[in-house]
C-alpha cells in the first residue's frame, strides 16, 4: 500500500516521458519536424532495434558502458578520498580551489596526444579523460558536503574520540551522504560524457566511435540508433539514480 | 563530603584561562576571561551571562576542544590535551546524526567502545524509557522537533556514563514546562551516577533551581563577576521553586545581569 | 596593510601551488627526455603566440561567442530555474528530463546542432549554451528551492506581488550562491563553445588547438591549453571577487 | 552575427592538410574576389564532416576527401563532384622507429602497423600497397590508433611497429622516424580529393561555381609557377613555420599533387577500388551521374 | 474602554477553527483546534502551550497566510483572506534580509509601501533607538548574534504602525535578561500604538509578566484549555515579578501545563 502510494508519482514521470515523446511522434508525422532536423521517435526505434540486433554494436555499446562504470567509480571514490583529505588542510584547499572551479573550461582531450604518450592508447587514455573529467565534480562537491556537515557534528565525533578512519567511515560519509550521492551522479554523467566523446573524438571502438564513424559515413539510421541508445541510458541511469539516492535524501529531511 | 554531595576535591581548575579568535578580517576578538574557577567533584554548577559572552567557549576548553589563548585549564590535576575520557557533551546546537534512528544515535558511542551488545540494549533502552523517546526509537531526527532531537543528544552523551558532564544550553529547544520536567530528570541522574555537572543556560529559573553554585559572566570579554552559593540539599526538585529563598537567589544573580545588560543595550545605542 | 595581508593569503597559495607543480614538471623533463615539451618551452611557445595578431584575433573569437553562451545560458537556466525551483510539481516532473539531457554527450547531437544552427558563430554559442544551461538551472533552482520559507512569508506579509517578491527577495536571497556557483557553469560554456570550435570553425582557440594537435604541434597544443587555463582561473577569480563584495 | 550563415567554402582539414594550399593562395591573393562574397574558408574535422559542414552552408561548395564523397554519393546525398583537387597519394607514408629492423614493405608481414581509423583513407593506401607488392595483407596486422600523432605514440612506446603517416605532420617529426615507404613511389595516380557541390546549387549558381574552381585552378598555377612564394603565402594563412611550410609545398611541386581540376574517370576508378578493398564501397559507382565536369570551364 | 485601555469591541474572533496538514507520505496531521478565541482590540494576549501545539499554525491563519481546514476566523468582524492590512508578524525564525544592512532592513516595508523619504528615515531612526540597534545600523545581519537579528524582525514590523501585531516567540534567540527588558519595551510600546498584540512565548514569565489575558494550549492538536485574566494594570513593567499575585498567576498556567507535558510523556513512551 504505502509504496503502491509513493510509486505513482514516478510512474507520471514516466507518463510524462511517455507523452511527450508521443507529441514529438505527433509532429513529426504531420510534418510540424522536419525529418532532416531529426527523425520521428518511431524511426529512432526502428533503428535502435536495428542496432541492438547486431552483436558487433552490443558489444560497442557494453565496452563503452564497462568504460563508464570503471571510469565512474574510480572518479567517485578518488574523488571522495582527495576530498576528505584536502577539506581539513586548509592551506592546500586555498590553493586548488580556483583551480577545481576553473577546471571544467579547459577541454581535457586536448591532453590526449599527450597522454598517449604516457599511457599508450587502447581504453587506457579514454577511461582516465573521463575521471579526470569526473574526478573534480566529485572533488568540489566532497568539499561542500564536508563543509555542509555542521560543526555539532564535527565536535560531537571528537568528542567520542573517534579514530580518524572511524570519523570518515560512521561519521562523515554518512553526515554528507546526501550530497555525496548528487556528485556520484555528476560524477556518473561525466563519465558518460568523457567516454563516450573521447570515443567520438579519437578513438576507434565504443559507442562514441561508432556514432562518429556513422555520421562521417551518411549512414544515419545507424547514427541515430546509437544516439537513440545513449540517450535511453543516460535516462536510464539518471531515473536509477534518483529512485536510489531517494531514500538517503528523503531521511535526511530535505 | 559535604551534606549536599559534592566535595572539595577539585574536578575541573581554570587558572587565569583567557581566549582569542582572529576574525577572518585579521581582527582581533577578546571573546573570554581572564577566569579562575573551581569545579569541586560531585558538584552541579551554573553558568549565567548575556549571550556572546563567550560560555560556549568555556566549555570547549574544558572539553579540549579548543586550548586557551592564555592561563592553565586543569582536569583532575592535569592540563587538558585533547578530549579527556569520562567526560561528556552536550552542543547548544543539535548534534544529532541525521543518518541514524534514534536508537542508533543513542548507541553510538557505546558501540563505537566496543560494549557487549547485551550491555548496549539496557543502557538504550534506559535512555529511551529516561528521555521519553520510546515512541520514536525508530524515527530518525528530521521526523523530530527541535526539542526531541536535542533529548536525543543528551541520551547519547548520558548513556556514556561521563563523570563530568557539561552541558551547553541543552534545553534551549524546549518549552518552558518541559525543560522544568527535563531539570527533575537531570537532577535524578545527578544523584544517582555522582557525576559532576557544569550547565550553561540563559534560564536564571532553571539556574537557581537545579545548582549547587552558580556562576554569573560579564559581558565579553566574559569574566565571573558573581558565584553564588545556593545552599539547595542533594535531595530537592523544582517544588524548590516555591521556597522563599529562591526569590532572594533569582534577584542576587539578576541584578549584576540586569546591570551587565544595561551597559550592553546602552553601549550599543552609543 | 592587513587588507594586503589578507589578499595574499588568498593569493599566495593556489600560486604556490603552481609553482611547485611547474617545476616539477620542467625537472621531470629535465631528467627524463621526451617528446613532450616542459614548461620553459610552452611558456616560450605562448609569449611567442600571443606577439601575433591572429592569436588575438582567435582569443576574440572565442571570447565572443562564450561570452554570449554564458550570457544566454544565465539568462535562459536563471529563468527556468526560478519558475521551475519555485514549484515542487514542476522540479518533480521537469528536473530529471533536464537531467537527462545533461547526461547525454552533447557532441553526439553535434549532427543536430548543424542542422538547426549552420556554421558561424551560431553553433559555437549552441554548444556553448547546450553546455552551460543545465548546470545553472540546477544551481538556480537548487537555490530557489533553498530560500528559506520565513523569507518568503514574510514576504507575503509585507503584500508584496510575485514580481516584487522576486526582484527584492528571491533574488538578493540567492545571488551570492549563485555567482559562487556559476563559477563552474560559465567554464562548461567555455568548454562548449572550444567543442564546437574544434568541429567546424576557421577561427578561435579552439580551432588553433585542433589543428596544433593534428599537426603533432605539441608545444602549441599546451601553449592554447595553459592560455585557456589562465583566462578561466581569470574569469573565476574575477566572479569569487564579486561573490565577496555581494557576500556580508 | 549568429543565425546568419557564413558564405565560407569548405576545406577538409583546413590548417593541417595540403589540400588547403591552392585555397590559401587564392584567399591571400583575393582571387576569388570575382566569385561573389566569400569571406573565407572553414575547416572542418574531416571525413563527411566537411560534407555535412558545406551543406550546412550558404555556399555548398567543398573539398572534400574522395572517400567522402564517394560515401555521400553512395547514402544518396545531393551531392555532385564537380572537380578534382588531389589526384595522387604523395604525402603518405608508413614510417618506423630508426632502429627498427623494419626497411622494405615486405618486412612489414607479422607486425603491427598502426592505421588511423579502421577503414579511412590511411588503411586503404596501406592495403593498396600491399597489394602492389604482393602481400598478403593478412599477415600485417593493422591497429587502429585514432590519428596520426596517436599512432606516433603508440610507436614511440613500442606498442606497433610501424605507423601511418601524412605530410605536414611527417616533415615536421622526420627527424624522429624512418620511412619506409612512400606511397607516391608505389601508387600510381589516383583521386584523393575532389570537389562537390549539392545539384541544387549547381543549377542555381553554376556562374559562381565555375568561378571559383577557374579560380582554384589559377591558384595552382601560381604554386607550380613560384613554390617558394606560395610557401610563403602559406606559412602566413596556415601560421606554420615558413621552413616547413616550404618543404611541404616543395614535395607537393615534385609529386605534382595538386590538379588543374580535370577529372580523370580511371584515377577515380582506382580509388574507388581501392575503397571496395577496405569494404567502404560494395558495388560500382556511376560516375555519369555522379559527376557533373560541365563546370571545369 | 475598560479601565487597562482595553475595549470590548472583538478585534479577532475565532469560531471552531480547526487546521490539518497532508505529509508527504500522506498520512494526515490534525493540527489545530476545533478552538474559539476572541481578542479585543487594544488588548496584550499571551498564547503558551507545549511546543508542537500549533501555536505557529494558529498565527498562519490569523495572519491570512493559511485558510483553517475548518471554522471561520474574522478580523474586524470580515473573513480573514489574504494579508490584511494592518497586520504586523515577527516570525519564530530568524527573517532578517540577509543582503541588506540593519537599517535598510528596517525600512524595507516602508520603502515597498512608497512612503516619503523623510517619513521613511524618521521611523527608521526612531525604531533604532528604541531596539538598541543604532550602533549596528550600517551592519548586515551575519554580523549580529540571533538575537540582535530578532530585534532587526521586530523592529522591521513595528515600523510599519500595524494595529494587530502578531508574535511567535519573538524573544527566544534572546537571554533572559535581555527578554526582560524587551518585554519592557514591548509593553511601552502596547500604551503608545493602542494596538492589539498577540504574542507566543515558551515563557510562562514572560506570559504572565506582559499580557492581559493569557490562554493555554493543550498538546496537538491544539485546544484551549485556560484562559486566565491577569488584571494588571495597564501601565505597568517587569516589577510585577515582585507582587504576590504573580506568583497565583504563574502556578495557575503551570498546573494545567505540567499535567499536558506529563500526559505528552507517558505517551510518548507508550
Ligand atoms: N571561531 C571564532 N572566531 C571568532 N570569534 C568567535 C569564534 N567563536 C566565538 N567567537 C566570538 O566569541 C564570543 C563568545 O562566543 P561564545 O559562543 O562562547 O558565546 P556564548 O556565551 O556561548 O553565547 P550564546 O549565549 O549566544 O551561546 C562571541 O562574541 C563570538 O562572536
Ligand atoms: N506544513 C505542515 N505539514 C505537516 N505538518 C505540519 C505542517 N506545519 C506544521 N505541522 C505540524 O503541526 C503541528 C503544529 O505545528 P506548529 O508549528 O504550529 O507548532 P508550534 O506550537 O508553533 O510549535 P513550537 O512551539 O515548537 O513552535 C506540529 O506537530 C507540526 O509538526
Ligand atoms: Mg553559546
Ligand atoms: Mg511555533
Amino acid at each position: 500500500m504505502k509504496t503502491g502510494l509513493t510509486a505513482i508519482p514516478y510512474a507520471l514521470r514516466l507518463l510524462l516521458i511517455v507523452v511527450l515523446v508521443g507529441l514529438w511522434q505527433v509532429f513529426c508525422s504531420i510534418g510540424l519536424l522536419g525529418t532532416g532536423i531529426v527523425p520521428a521517435p518511431v524511426t529512432i526505434w526502428h533503428d535502435m532495434c536495428a542496432v541492438m540486433g547486431q552483436s558487433a554494436s552490443r558489444a560497442a555499446l557494453w565496452l563503452s558502458l564497462r568504460d563508464i562504470l570503471i571510469a565512474a567509480l574510480i572518479a567517485g571514490a578518488g574523488g571522495i578520498a582527495v576530498g576528505m583529505i584536502v577539506h581539513p588542510i586548509r592551506l592546500l584547499r586555498a590553493a586548488l580551489e580556483p583551480y577545481l572551479a576553473s577546471y571544467y573550461a579547459v577541454p581535457t582531450f586536448i591532453f590526449y596526444p599527450a597522454l598517449i604518450t604516457v599511457t599508450g592508447s587502447g581504453r587506457l587514455p579514454i577511461i582516465l579523460i573521463s575521471i579526470m573529467l569526473g574526478i573534480v565534480a566529485m572533488i568540489t562537491t566532497t568539499l561542500t558536503a564536508l563543509d555542509g556537515v555542521s560543526r555539532s557534528i564535527v565536535r560531537t565525533a571528537r568528542v567520542f574520540g573517534l579514530t580518524p578512519l572511524q570519523n570518515v567511515m560512521y561519521v562523515r560519509i554518512p553526515a554528507a551522504a546526501p550530497m555525496l550521492l548528487s556528485g556520484l551522479r555528476l560524477c556518473v554523467s561525466y563519465a558518460f560524457i568523457g567516454v563516450i566523446a573521447s570515443e567520438f573524438i579519437m578513438s576507434d571502438a565504443g559507442v562514441g566511435y561508432q556514432i562518429a564513424y556513422a555520421y562521417d559515413n551518411f549512414d544515419t539510421d545507424t547514427m541515430y540508433g546509437y544516439i537513440g541508445c545513449v540517450v535511453v541510458l543516460a535516462a536510464a541511469t539518471t531515473l536509477g539514480f534518483d529512485m536510489i539516492a531517494a531514500e538517503p535524501v528523503k531521511r535526511e529531511g530535505a | 563530603m559535604t551534606e549536599n554531595g559534592q566535595t572539595d576535591v577539585p574536578c575541573v581548575e581554570l587558572r587565569q584561562v583567557e581566549q582569542r579568535f582572529t576574525t577572518r578580517k585579521g581582527g582581533n576578538v577578546h571573546a573570554l576571561g581572564p577566569l579562575d574557577l573551581t569545579l569541586r567533584r560531585g558538584e552541579f554548577l551554573s553558568i549565567v551571562g548575556p549571550s556572546g559572552c563567550g560560555k560556549s567557549t568555556l566549555l570547549d576548553i574544558l572539553s579540549g576542544l579548543a586550548r586557551p589563548a592564555a592561563g592553565q585549564a586543569l582536569l583532575n590535576g592535569q592540563p587538558i590535551r585533547g578530549v579527556p575520557d569520562g567526560v561528556g557533551i552536550v552542543f547548544q546546537e543539535d548534534a544529532s546524526f541525521g543518518w541514524l534512528t534514534v536508537e542508533n544515535n543513542i548507541a553510538f558511542g557505546l558501540k563505537r567502545r566496543g560494549l557487549a551488545r547485551d550491555d548496549i540494549a539496557a543502557r538504550v533502552e534506559h535512555a529511551l524509557d529516561f528521555m521519553g523517546l520510546r515512541r520514536f526509537r525508530t524515527s530518525y531526527p528530521s521526523q523530530l522537533s527541535g526539542g526531541m532531537r536535542q533529548r536525543v543528544c543528551i541520551a547519547r552523551t548520558l548513556v556514556m556514563r561521563p563523570s563530568l558532564i557539561l552541558l551547553d544550553e541543552p534545553f534551549g529547544a524546549l518549552d518552558q514546562q518541559t525543560r522544568l520536567l527535563m531539570g527533575d530528570e537531570l537532577l535524578r541522574l545527578w544523584r544517582e551516577t555522582n557525576a559532576t555537572i557544569l550547565l550553561i543556560t540563559h534560564s536564571l529559573d532553571e539556574a537557581v533551581m537545579l545548582s549547587d553554585r552558580i556562576g554569573v559572566m560579564s559581558a565579553r570579554p566574559g569574566r565571573l563577576i558573581k558565584l553564588v552559593e545556593t545552599g539547595w540539599p542533594r535531595e530537592r526538585d523544582s517544588t524548590v521553586v516555591s521556597s522563599p529563598h529562591y526569590g532572594d537567589l533569582l534577584s542576587e544573580i539578576w541584578a549584576p545581569l540586569r546591570a551587565e545588560s544595561n551597559h550592553h543595550m546602552a553601549a550599543n545605542n552609543a | 596593510m592587513t587588507a594586503i595581508q589578507a589578499h595574499f593569503r588568498a593569493v599566495a597559495p593556489p600560486v604556490v601551488l603552481m609553482g611547485a607543480v611547474l617545476v616539477l614538471w620542467q625537472v621531470a623533463c629535465w631528467a627524463y627526455p621526451h617528446p613532450e615539451p616542459g614548461p620553459v618551452s610552452v611558456a616560450a611557445t605562448l609569449l611567442h603566440l600571443m606577439g601575433k595578431a591572429y592569436f588575438w584575433h582567435n582569443a576574440a573569437a572565442t571570447g565572443r561567442s562564450f561570452l554570449l553562451a554564458s550570457g544566454i545560458s544565465i539568462a535562459v537556466g536563471g529563468a527556468l530555474g526560478l519558475l521551475i525551483g519555485s514549484s515542487r510539481l514542476l522540479s518533480w516532473y521537469l528536473a530529471p528530463l533536464l537531467m537527462i539531457f545533461q547526461t547525454v554527450p552533447k557532441i553526439t547531437l553535434y549532427p543536430i546542432v548543424l542542422e538547426l544552427f549552420g556554421l558561424g558563430m551560431a553553433p559555437k554559442v549552441a554548444f556553448g549554451v547546450m553546455h552551460g544551461v543545465i548546470p545553472v538551472y540546477f544551481i538556480t533552482s537548487r537555490l530557489v528551492a533553498g530560500v528559506r520559507k520565513v523569507l518568503l512569508r514574510s514576504a507575503r506579509v509585507m503584500r508584496l506581488g510575485a514580481a516584487e517578491r522576486f526582484y527584492f527577495v528571491i533574488v538578493p536571497a540567492i545571488l551570492p550562491d549563485m555567482i559562487a556557483t556559476l563559477r563552474v557553469s560559465v567554464a562548461l560554456c567555455l568548454l562548449g563553445v572550444l567543442i564546437g570550435e574544434m568541429f567546424a570553425s576557421h577561427s578561435g582557440l579552439g580551432f588553433m588547438a585542433v589543428n596544433a594537435i593534428n599537426l603533432g604541434d605539441t608545444p602549441v597544443t599546451l601553449a592554447v591549453g595553459f592560455f585557456l587555463a589562465f583566462m578561466a582561473v581569470g574569469i573565476n577569480t574575477l566572479l569569487l571577487y564579486c561573490e565577496h563584495k555581494l557576500r556580508h | 552575427q549568429p543565425g546568419a550563415r557564413a558564405a565560407e567554402i569548405s576545406v577538409t582539414q583546413w590548417g593541417q592538410s595540403m589540400y588547403g594550399a591552392p585555397y590559401a593562395v587564392a584567399l591571400h591573393d583575393g582571387l576569388f574576389k570575382p566569385c561573389g562574397d566569400i569571406d573565407g574558408i572553414i575547416g572542418s574535422a574531416g571525413g563527411g564532416s566537411t560534407v555535412r559542414n558545406m551543406m550546412a552552408s550558404d555556399l555548398p561548395y567543398a573539398e572534400v576527401a574522395f572517400p567522402a564523397a564517394v560515401a555521400a554519393i553512395a547514402h544518396h546525398l545531393d551531392v555532385i563532384i564537380v572537380n578534382v583537387g588531389t589526384d595522387t597519394p604523395a604525402g603518405a607514408s608508413v614510417v618506423t622507429t630508426k632502429t627498427s629492423a623494419i626497411h622494405t614493405l615486405a618486412d612489414l608481414a607479422g607486425h603491427k602497423v598502426a592505421i588511423t581509423t579502421p577503414r579511412a583513407s590511411s588503411e586503404m593506401l596501406l592495403l593498396m600497397e600491399l597489394q602492389h607488392k604482393g602481400i598478403d595483407p593478412a599477415s600485417v596486422h593493422r591497429v587502429a590508433s585514432g590519428g596520426y600523432v596517436q599512432g606516433l605514440s603508440m610507436l614511440d612506446s613500442g606498442e606497433v611497429d610501424a605507423a601511418v603517416l601524412i605530410e605536414p605532420l611527417a616533415i615536421r617529426r622526420r627527424d624522429d622516424y624512418r620511412t619506409v615507404v612512400r606511397a607516391e613511389d608505389i601508387l600510381p595516380p589516383m583521386t584523393m580529393s575532389v570537389g562537390i557541390t549539392t545539384r541544387a546549387f549547381a543549377s542555381a549558381h553554376p556562374d559562381t561555381l565555375r568561378c571559383i574552381i577557374g579560380q582554384r585552378r589559377k591558384a595552382v598555377e601560381r604554386l607550380y609557377a613560384a613554390p617558394a612564394e606560395a610557401a610563403t603565402i602559406l606559412a602566413e594563412v596556415y601560421h606554420m613555420p615558413p621552413e616547413l611550410a616550404r618543404v611541404a609545398i616543395d614535395n607537393m611541386v615534385k609529386a605534382h599533387m595538386w590538379s588543374d581540376g580535370a577529372i580523370d574517370t580511371t584515377e577515380l576508378n582506382r580509388a574507388a577500388d581501392g575503397l571496395k578493398l577496405i569494404g567502404e564501397l560494395k558495388g560500382d559507382i556511376d560516375w555519369n551521374t555522379a559527376v557533373n565536369s560541365s563546370f571545369l570551364n
